[in-house]
């Protein structure tokens, strides 16, 4: 029996280690895995890669592994932002390697990662600074930048309903980066709400099917 | 810039959108634009972090921290909204399907280079969010934003200075001083009330020309 | 106001002229906008291209416009199945162009062309003489070929309910093509089951958001 | 090939699924496995018309136009069962989320090259669907086949005399005569009952080795 639903935080996590890329849903503080990230942060584990479209505001989830020192670099779109004082702190310390992508090349590539795509030509950020010396190619007239995919070894997501094969259900403008992001690494982990019976989701407004999906936990969040 | 010339801004710009446009709007000064369109015309806001049909804010007290804009500020649905994910949200900017994007502006160049997301600071960090997907994917980018810098440099240059956000791509330039299409040449198509022509070329680093 | 819904089949096709290329929304006879293929059949437009996965069953469809020699090329992935007869013979007489292309390529393909990539890399059908001659790269030690994204002058799809906005929703399999379909014409025309009044479907439930449809069609089929 | 035949190699195949698997079943013969999947395993069929969860046909009468199978087969979902479009269908196919690939061959060489999908007709119309995605992407495929076509020549050979569907991807092969793994030899691991090895190598066209 089939059976992703996990009893506790520590059995959600088991298996996140040092030096792991973790993809990080949400987007500001909406549809943020806060304790899932509350529990990475509890494990210690460090030199991590964070990919996120944000780096934190205040001093929880990101910006907390920020400031305990535990992330070598972070991929993102929108680092600085209002709250964003910890990114600040260490960005301009020089303790953090920072790669910035344009937001929506940034899902392109994460999407690529878990479609199985090797690449892709996106006209995004072309001219600019962000895509200097990279690979470019005109395309029925217009200059395309190649793009690369991107994947973690875990991506932590925040999910409304779930259920034991997996499936998910987002709520409201929280769906952000889960559904790009869950296909994406090797372990995907869903923080949810709710846990539900088999079934009791529709299959139609699944929006993650499970097989995306490695755990579940409930959290009260 | 006081908040009356900001709302006048936007307020003119929010009258050339179309009924029925698709249209992002960048955070800041852009915002303001949802609440200045025509009650008589059906426009269609998209945000990044994907919404389609985004209505007005919240009255205080109904947020729902689940439910916000690119800006991160609540926000609600208007009948026949659709929610959807950040590469759908993407899909629609990359693959040009919204009609408008409404963006603020550092600089606009005479051959419509876009500056907007730098200012070319190397001590803080760079932060680029969803501008060079907005500039490069939509159908027209129109830039607003204060003609002059506030110790009074032009913003509209022959060449900008700043970092772009993408090359060649703004169509259209609201000012509090000025309504300017970027084409072959910088028409001043509009000129606020009380604006001389001379006015606004001796505040703009490029050469304009008058509507014909 | 928007209303993107149209009285009759002639209005829904408005435009539809010869020298098309039009994505035919359905797998098998499963989601194919069935109504919309008779009123291009009645409108006698010719030289047609078509995107469809198969290539008509029986004599309705894409079998009839095959039929008639309306179409010029088709690009699909499964031409011959159970009940081809048409396409078999048009074919086997050499009276049209048949470019075909692994499923998941073909859908991959049309799904860069409404995302605006300009190409991208799959190790689907390297090694074979599907790709033969074409550009690969090696990737992470992978071998991919180089696809192109594929665009239609117009799209027809067949989706479930509509509202005047063009959001739509589909039925159980018949969302196939549909959703792919729909950002990569220029034209994208919906018949659907059933028009419903706006904000009768749930925005969480929404599976093609209206800036992809240009036209909805209330068809009893 | 008898009808039982067809159902004892597609019930062995479906005793070596492990509980918790998704897998994709090609049309043909891989298509019985569904029918053979011991009821203590929960598997999990994958369709590429984008379906997960797919479950046994309905009964007859109960059919729904609107609900098929990759063979365009009427078929009932399950409880957990979910719905998606045809480009998230194989996103998951070439993305390697599908744990197997149960396909038909008509040849696999020695170094698992697959040929499934054309005989190298030249009237007819070749048609490959979805079978290329498969054989790229899952991450183990199986074939399961006829150990020798009906005019008695071996399907599993050196080289493919057929166009390849995709080179290297076959890692076991389930026949009425064996079971056997593809890597850097092909392993017979199991025979049929009263089968010899000698039996199956004098029906294939490459060197076969006998289970250590």
């Amino acid at each position: 029996m089939i059976d992703k639903i996990v009893p506790d935080l520590a059995a959600a996590l088991a298996g996140v280690g040092d030096g792991a890329t973790i993809l990080v849903g949400g987007f500001g503080e909406t549809g943020v895995p806060f304790a899932l990230l509350q529990g990475v942060v509890r494990s210690g584990v460090r030199n991590l890669v964070l990919v996120s479209n944000n780096s934190g505001v205040a001093d929880k989830g990101v910006s907390q592994l920020l400031q305990l020192g535990r992330v070598r670099k972070i991929i993102c779109s929108y680092p600085r932002s209002a709250g964003s004082v910890v990114f600040d702190q260490v960005y301009a310390r020089g303790d953090l390697e920072l790669e910035l992508v344009p937001q929506g090349t940034l899902t392109e590539r994460i999407r690529a990662g878990g479609a199985g795509i090797g690449g892709f030509f996106t006209r995004t950020g072309v001219g600019t600074e962000l895509t200097r010396g990279r690979e470019t190619r005109v395309i029925d007239g217009q200059t395309y930048v190649l793009e690369h995919p991107l994947r973690g070894d875990v991506a932590l997501i925040k999910g409304e309903l779930g259920d034991r094969w997996g499936n998910l259900t987002y709520r409201l403008s929280a769906r952000n980066f889960g559904p790009v992001m869950a296909p994406a690494a090797t372990l995907t982990i869903a923080q949810v709400r709710r846990i539900v019976a088999l079934g009791d989701i529709d299959p139609e407004h699944v929006i993650t099917p499970g097989l995306f999906v490695n755990r579940v936990w409930a959290c009260d969040e | 810039m006081t908040t009356d010339l900001r709302h006048r801004i936007a307020r003119r710009a929010a009258h050339d959108l179309p009924d029925g446009a698709y249209v992002n709007l960048g955070i800041g000064l852009p915002t303001l634009v949802a609440g200045h369109t025509p009650p008589s015309r059906e426009i269609i806001f998209h945000s990044e972090n994907g919404l389609l049909g985004v209505g007005p804010p919240p009255p205080p007290g109904a947020e729902d921290t689940d439910l916000v804009n690119a800006g991160k500020q609540p926000v609600t649905l208007l009948p026949g909204a659709a929610v959807f994910h950040h590469n759908d949200a993407f899909v629609m900017m990359r693959g040009g399907h919204l009609d408008y994007a409404l963006l603020g502006g550092f600089q606009v160049s005479a051959g419509g280079d876009l500056a907007n997301w730098s200012l070319g600071e190397t001590t803080k960090a760079p932060a680029v969010g969803g501008a060079m997907d907005l500039a490069a994917g939509a159908k027209q980018v129109w830039v607003l934003m204060e003609h002059t810098t506030k110790s009074g440099e032009p913003r509209i240059v022959e060449r900008c200075t700043y970092p772009l956000t993408a090359p060649g791509v703004v169509r259209r330039i609201y000012t509090e001083l000025a309504v300017i299409d970027v084409g072959v040449e910088l028409v001043v198509r509009e000129l606020a009330d009380g604006i001389t022509f001379g006015f606004v070329q001796a505040r703009t680093g490029a050469r304009l020309v008058a509507v014909k």
